[in-house]
């Protein structure tokens, strides 16, 4: 037998998809900017191409980031990636070697069975037919624990999975029906026949003991190639397109290009790349703190994705970044966030089929529309000349104590330094730009910059996160950007100012602009080990919470900030430390406003630790009398 | 609207008005603004009521426009007041009479003064008999002229010739009646109804025939205010007002505007032209203005006096609508026919005949 | 007109029933919040923007619910969204996001059709 | 012999002090000038902080009297009044003579008359009415215009009659603020779809659980506050009434229609208690209320031994407050009655 009608509807879907995918990559690719043309260009003849292969076998096939976050739901997709891949993979081998001829069209691979009905009785044919039913019940296992927890996702680990719109669901339906329509096909085809291995052939054999096997077996058939055609014909227009674009998603980023803050191909590929596994969804407080649980990044992506109004979804998010240290996939879901938000309300289209494969393209975001000059009444600066600039930062002039300890910590080192916003300072810019207002950011920044530059500095030290993100990020400055922290750090380590050891226990929490935003993890806890009992909490690092009372979040009531808070601050209370330390102005006020335990940043900490006029030793003055000695 | 609650209101705010031997003392504007209503109180009073109305020669200004534009002290306005109370006591009169409202005002506020400050009294005394030599006795009662006409309008009514009723539709005429601010507004028990719903002009147009509007803005001024007059840069905020007033009153569909106070006739009148100059706008009905009256003016026409004796040809806002509603019998060609004039004033315009 | 030497001066009153209160209601809708303001100043006392120039959130806040819009549009863009007010707020309001409500709704609209 | 003590006025204050005396094993008169006890009780429909209904109230009140075997004088006024050595001898309207060892004073608070603010209105234009009108339709079930048709938009002025000279009162009622924000909460719960406005000089929610009610005013009923005094009010040719304030908040002036205007009348010396002062002899204060020998710790104590005040005659006071003057003043009287002094 050579060839059978029914496998048209698997043939028309596996040309169409290759054909779409192929064009798809051609638009993205000519979508590109110049320089990530280059980029991908010259990835795809080096390292980063040896580097995605490997990166797609991990993380595509066998799920190694979802398996090390939670083990049931990464066999979930392994059984179903993975186990795939071996049964095309020793399917496409099988075929090749058993098959009447050689390089066989794709189809005699996938309905092996169907065309060689005889096949797999004896010695290695049936030691082959034994591997490719361990590897369809490999499948099959995962798409038990699928199915589970379409309805009770709570068997995999997780507290919430996505909810889907009506192309998903037939893509599902149809996906979920490939498997066991094969098995069923295989097992009443190897019934007829007494052939197939464990679980095929006893299937088989058992149906076949009641049922006419042959006549039954065709009809389902029919049934895995038509799950197979319109599986791929809906791919594009589901959330399996992920599966595809992911292995785009994987070269494009590992041959160096990055979101960057306009929509383009890449943020279009990541949002395509998106599986909707679910896990920002777990990662997200919102969700677990707050009960809010239509916002996450893989709604927001599902969002885009269909061209809906995102605008209620964009503004309700913390930006703590939770999920993009989470997301298995590596998709940048902060950054694009930021696209949308600055992008404001896209129009809703009406939607259908046609829309769904050809789309208009994130690429085309309204620009909003922005008045004229807003701050033409700040005055210039006139800045004292200083060696180290220290900007407090709005929020920190809320914070009293933050701002006493650093002056305190800097008079103690004998620096020349000049308080610039001593007197209250304009905005850093970063909260406009959260707010998806870069325009008028700019003006702020301009000012700020100016300042700075007048000043003729070489360190800026800041005590607000928020501030040092974007004096870091978004500034043109000459100066080296310190996050407070970083500073004491260095001070300490120059042997600039000396501090006692406290015996109080702290505990770290990491605030999210300086941990998971700017990366720095690791000064504020050196110096906090330095002065004090620093304990481990579960929540450290890349896995820090945040605190609720992120500026970024422009829709969330005071009411659920306090949840989040509250819940964060239990958390991180748990062992009944004497210090909750952080290392931002609004982690404190935010903290304190919810938890008995002493909320303190570490400059306070520091402050309270610091030797302000340290005993020369080897110093030439020495005391003349007691009460002398005492005052030094 | 509770008429009931209003007659109450009424009924707590009455005061005492003399009814014979008046000393009437003439306002310094309105001889110039509306001069045929001075000489119409005067024309009533002595010959439709019989009363005795005197007036003397040497009485002045009572500064009070100088004083409420923050350029007369007060105790200088004291003195004048008291020359002109030892003026009415040299003559034998105790029961004053002012055309001017705020006049009116000035003599109760310095009374009031007096009253709970003898010593203020008793100084004003010994300046005046400095300066003048002259002594005094305070009236003993003090009664805006409007007062009076109120007081006698039912007499007025009895020899009514016309009344204040749409000839055509029979339909009592819709009026708009307008206190002036210093006659009630600073001593509620002062004025006839109090402050809140002044009674004194509505007691007349009732008793005369008219129905009386009572529209939103009725207690807002007319836009005079002195010192928003007299510097031409603030007399937006005097058009102001007054605007104000209109668009309150226009969906009311007033026939006319009855006034008692020198400034609010000449103000209400003469800024509809300049709004209609401005903007185009008249707020009466057929596109005409809604025109202004003084009391004795409405009192003369329903009495029948010609309209042209009365001075309506001074008015910008044309009265020919309320004269053609009402039916006075009237000669248009005369408006300005300066000859028929004197034959009704001469005799009043003369102090005391 | 030139030739008296004077025109109407406009009046400073609100006229609540003329106004167009949209805006307030598009706020009052998607920031509930709103309504909780007790007027205590707070956020105008510790404003960045108040620090440089004449601009008070709460007397904003005010002319947005009595539909003042004009002078809503020319101070609003003063704000530089840093959230102080937010933090000392005793109502709890979300201030930044009434904010932000506002400079979208002029931004779709210039008659506050919202 | 058991001792004998007349309670003047069947309000809050008299019931309580009566039922508690009467608990206490002394013989007690209620002289009550109106047919019913319970006072200005009647009028109300529900209480704030809670919204209770105002006959749990009642009913707890008519349990005291009755169930102590009270005498309860009502439709009786007092004509004379004397003091022997150690008693008390009224002389009723009705000529009955009355011996007392203690009088105790509870003779409340009147309403402020409304129509004094002329320039509000009230009893001129249809649709102004006061606290207690609004309390009458909220028992009747059912708010309404005059010509019967339901408002949409209701103002509420605060401070009608106090903290006003023009009208002699230099005091704040104290409760005005709260029963304008539960009766706004009361409209918009009747009234669905209208919109409140209180006009507010200052919100003075400083009993327990009013903040809370002002917050709910705010939050859950959209209860519009603006914070200004209503200067005046005047019917429109639609007859609506047009109210002038200035938005102080705002620092302007502010005009708007309205379709209903509630008045929140404060609370002054009762007509009555100003007689029995003069009968009495009792010391009134500034504010016209009964003056206390003591305000601090002798805020029952009269300037007469043997006669004692209870509850709003001295000042304006909320429920429970006046509930806890009359307890304070029973152990006044019981003081007195043992020892023979105060």
């Amino acid at each position: 037998m050579k060839f059978d009608p029914f496998i048209i509807p698997f043939n028309i879907g596996l040309y169409f998809i290759i054909i779409y995918v192929v064009a798809r990559s051609v638009i993205w690719f000519h979508d590109l900017s110049r320089p990530d043309k280059l980029r991908l260009q010259r990835g795809f003849f080096g390292i980063p191409f040896a580097l995605s292969l490997k990166e797609i076998f991990m993380e595509s096939l066998i799920h190694r980031k979802i398996l090390k976050t939670n083990l049931r739901l990464g066999y979930m997709h392994m059984s179903l990636a993975f186990g795939w891949f071996l049964l095309i993979f020793f399917g496409t081998i099988e075929a090749d070697i058993f098959g009447t001829k050689h390089l066989n069209a794709p189809y005699k691979a996938i309905f092996f069975r169907f065309f060689n009905p005889e096949h797999g009785r004896i010695g290695f044919e049936a030691t082959y037919g034994f591997l490719m039913d361990l590897i369809l019940a490999f499948i099959l296992s995962g798409l038990l624990l699928a199915v589970i927890k379409r309805f009770y996702s709570r068997v995999v680990g997780m507290k919430k999975t996505t909810r889907l719109k009506i192309t998903d669901r037939i893509a599902l339906t149809s996906l979920w029906l490939i498997f066991p329509s094969r098995l069923l096909a295989e097992s009443f085809t190897c019934g007829a026949h007494g052939t197939g291995s464990f679980l095929t052939g006893s299937l088989g054999a058992w149906l076949a003991s009641f049922l006419p096997a042959q006549q039954i077996a065709y009809p389902f058939w029919w049934l895995y190639s038509i799950s197979l055609g319109t599986f791929f014909i809906l791919l594009p227009i589901s959330r399996y397109m992920h599966i595809p674009t992911e292995l785009f998603l994987i070269f494009m980023r590992n041959s160096g290009i990055k979101t960057g803050d306009k929509a383009g191909t890449y943020s279009e590929v990541q949002t395509y790349s998106c599986s909707s596994c679910g896990i920002c969804i777990d990662a997200c407080q919102l969700n677990f703190s707050a009960g809010i649980t239509n916002i996450q990044s893989a709604y927001l992506m599902k969002a885009i994705r269909n061209n809906d109004d995102v605008s209620e979804i964009v503004d309700n998010c913390l930006m703590c970044g939770r999920c993009d240290q989470k997301c298995p996939v590596g998709i940048e879901l902060s950054p694009i966030r930021m696209i949308q938000r600055r992008g404001g309300e896209a129009e809703n289209d009406i939607r259908n089929i046609y829309n769904g494969y050809f789309r208009s393209r994130q690429i085309n975001i309204p620009e909003k529309v922005i008045s004229s000059s807003n701050y033409s009444f700040l005055q210039e600066s006139d800045p004292q000349k200083a060696d180290i600039l220290y900007f407090a930062g709005c929020m920190t002039h809320l914070t009293p104590a933050i701002k006493n300890s650093m002056i305190k910590i800097l008079e103690a080192s004998g620096v020349k330094y000049n308080f610039i916003d001593e007197q209250g300072g304009v905005c850093c810019g970063r909260p406009l730009m959260l707010a998806g207002q870069d325009k008028e950011a700019r003006e702020l920044i301009n000012y700020n910059s100016q300042m700075i530059w007048k000043s003729g500095a070489h360190t800026l030290v800041t005590s607000c996160p928020i501030c040092y993100k974007v004096f870091k990020e978004s500034y043109y400055l000459d100066v080296e950007v310190l996050h407070h922290t970083q500073f004491i750090k260095k001070l300490i380590d120059e042997g600039s100012v000396k501090m006692n050891f406290l015996r109080k226990k702290v505990v770290y929490h990491s605030p999210c602009d300086l941990g998971r935003g700017s990366g720095v993890y690791d000064e504020p806890t050196e110096v906090l080990n330095h002065v004090s009992r620093l304990e481990k909490s579960d929540f450290e690092d890349e896995n820090s919470l945040c605190c609720g009372g992120s500026l970024a979040n422009m829709k969330i009531s005071s009411q659920k900030r306090k949840k989040i808070a509250l819940d964060a601050a239990t958390e991180l209370t748990k062992n009944n430390p004497d210090i909750l330390a952080t290392a931002c102005p609004l982690c404190k006020k935010t903290f304190a406003a919810v938890t008995e335990t002493r909320v303190a940043d570490i400059s306070e900490i520091v402050a309270e630790a610091l030797i302000e006029k340290p005993i020369k030793i080897n110093s030439g003055s020495h005391a003349n009398s007691i009460k002398e000695l005492a005052n030094i | 609207m509770i008429l009931e609650g209003k007659k109450a209101i009424w009924n707590d705010y009455q005061k005492e008005i003399a009814d014979d031997k008046y000393y009437y003392v003439r306002s310094c504007v309105r001889q110039n603004f509306f001069p045929g209503s001075e000489t119409a109180f005067l024309k009533i009073m002595r010959e439709e009521l019989k009363k005795e109305v005197y007036e003397h020669p040497c009485h002045t200004s009572c500064t009070g426009i100088g004083y409420h534009s923050d350029i007369v002290p007060v105790e200088t306005t004291m003195t004048v007041v008291a020359r002109q109370f030892a003026i009415m006591t040299e003559a034998g009169y105790e029961n004053l009479v002012p055309s001017c409202i705020t006049s009116f005002g000035l003599y109760t506020e310095i009374l009031d003064t007096w009253h709970h400050f003898p010593e203020v009294e008793k100084k004003i005394r010994l300046q005046l008999k400095k300066a003048t030599g002259r002594e005094f006795k305070k009236p003993k009662n003090l009664a805006h002229a409007s007062d009076v006409i109120y007081k006698f309008r039912k007499e007025i009514a009895a020899k009514a010739k016309y009344k204040l009723i749409n000839k055509k539709t029979g339909e009592p005429l819709k009026v708009v009646d307008h206190i002036g601010c210093h006659y009630a507004k600073m001593f509620p028990s002062k004025g006839v109804g109090g402050a809140e719903y002044p009674y004194v002009l509505a007691g007349m147009i009732e008793e005369w025939g008219g129905k009386i509007i009572d529209y939103p803005e009725r207690r807002h001024c007319c836009g005079f205010g002195f010192r928003q007059y007299l510097v031409q840069a603030n007399r937006g905020f005097s058009i102001a007002c007054s605007k104000e007033k209109f668009e309150s009153m226009e969906p009311f569909k007033p026939d006319m505007i009855i006034t008692n106070c020198p400034g609010c006739p000449m103000f209400l009148d003469r800024w509809q032209y300049v709004i209609n100059e401005m903007e185009g706008k008249r707020y009466g009905q057929n596109g005409e203005g809604i025109p202004v009256f003084t009391y004795e003016e409405v009192a003369g026409l329903v009495l029948g006096y010609d309209p042209w004796e009365l001075g309506l040809q001074m008015h910008q806002t044309d009265c020919e609508p309320v004269l053609d509603k009402i039916g006075v019998d009237y000669s248009p060609e005369d408006k300005y026919n300066l000859e028929i004039i004197p034959s009704f004033s001469e005799k009043h315009n003369l102090i005391n005949v | 007109m030139d030739k008296f030497g004077f025109t109407i001066s406009a009046g400073r009153q609100i006229d609540y029933d003329s106004n167009n209160r949209r805006l307030a209601e598009y706020i009052f809708e998607k920031e509930p919040s709103f309504r909780l303001c007790i007027e205590c100043g707070g956020c105008s006392a510790t404003c960045t923007t108040a620090n440089f120039t004449g601009f008070s959130l709460r007397e904003l806040h005010i002319l947005i619910k009595r539909g003042e819009n004009d002078q809503v549009r020319q101070n609003l863009n003063k704000c530089m969204l840093c959230g102080k007010c937010t933090l000392v707020c005793p109502r709890g309001v979300n201030t930044r996001n009434i904010v932000v409500l506002a400079k979208n709704a002029f931004q779709k609209s210039d008659e506050y059709e919202i | 012999m058991s001792k004998h003590v007349v309670v003047i006025g069947g309000g809050v204050a008299g019931l309580e002090v009566a039922g508690q005396l009467s608990k206490a094993g002394i013989e007690v008169s209620v002289i009550e000038k109106e047919i019913n006890t319970g006072g200005h009780l009647n009028n109300w429909y529900r209480l704030f902080p809670d919204r209770r209904d105002s006959s749990e109230v009642k009913e707890y009140l008519d349990g005291m009297t009755h169930n102590h075997g009270i005498n309860l004088l009502t439709n009786t006024t007092i004509e004379v009044f004397k003091r022997n050595t150690s008693h008390f001898l009224i002389t009723t309207n009705g000529g009955k003579e009355l011996t007392a060892d203690a009088i105790i004073i509870a003779t409340g608070f009147d309403l402020f008359k409304s129509s004094r603010k002329e320039e509000y209105g009230y009893g001129i234009y249809d649709n102004v009415i006061t606290s207690v009108d609004l309390e009458k339709m909220f028992r009747k079930g059912k708010i309404a215009l005059t010509n019967q048709t339901v408002p949409e938009t209701i103002g509420i002025i605060h401070c009608v009659g106090s903290r006003d000279e023009k009208v002699g009162n230099f005091y704040c009622s104290k409760l005005c603020c709260v029963t304008a924000v539960k009766q706004a909460i009361e409209i918009r719960e009747f009234l669905p779809d209208s919109k409140v406005f209180c006009f507010y000089m200052d919100m003075r929610m400083g009993g327990a659980f009013y903040e809370e009610l002002y917050r709910e005013a705010q939050e859950k009923w959209g209860v519009n506050f603006i914070r200004g005094k209503v200067s005046e009010a005047s019917e429109t040719i639609e007859n609506k009434l047009l109210i002038k304030v200035e938005d102080t908040l705002a620092g302007r002036p502010l005009k708007m229609k309205l379709d209903m205007l509630v008045l929140m009348a404060g609370m002054e010396m009762s007509e009555d208690g100003e007689k029995i002062a003069g009968i009495v002899g009792l010391k009134t204060g500034e504010n016209r209320f009964f003056a206390a020998t003591d305000n601090l710790i002798g805020s029952n104590r009269s300037n007469i031994d043997g006669v004692f005040y209870a509850g709003s005659c001295t000042a304006p006071m909320n429920i429970p407050e006046t509930i806890s003057h009359a307890r304070a003043a029973v152990v006044e009287v019981i003081d007195y009655l043992n020892d023979g002094i105060r």
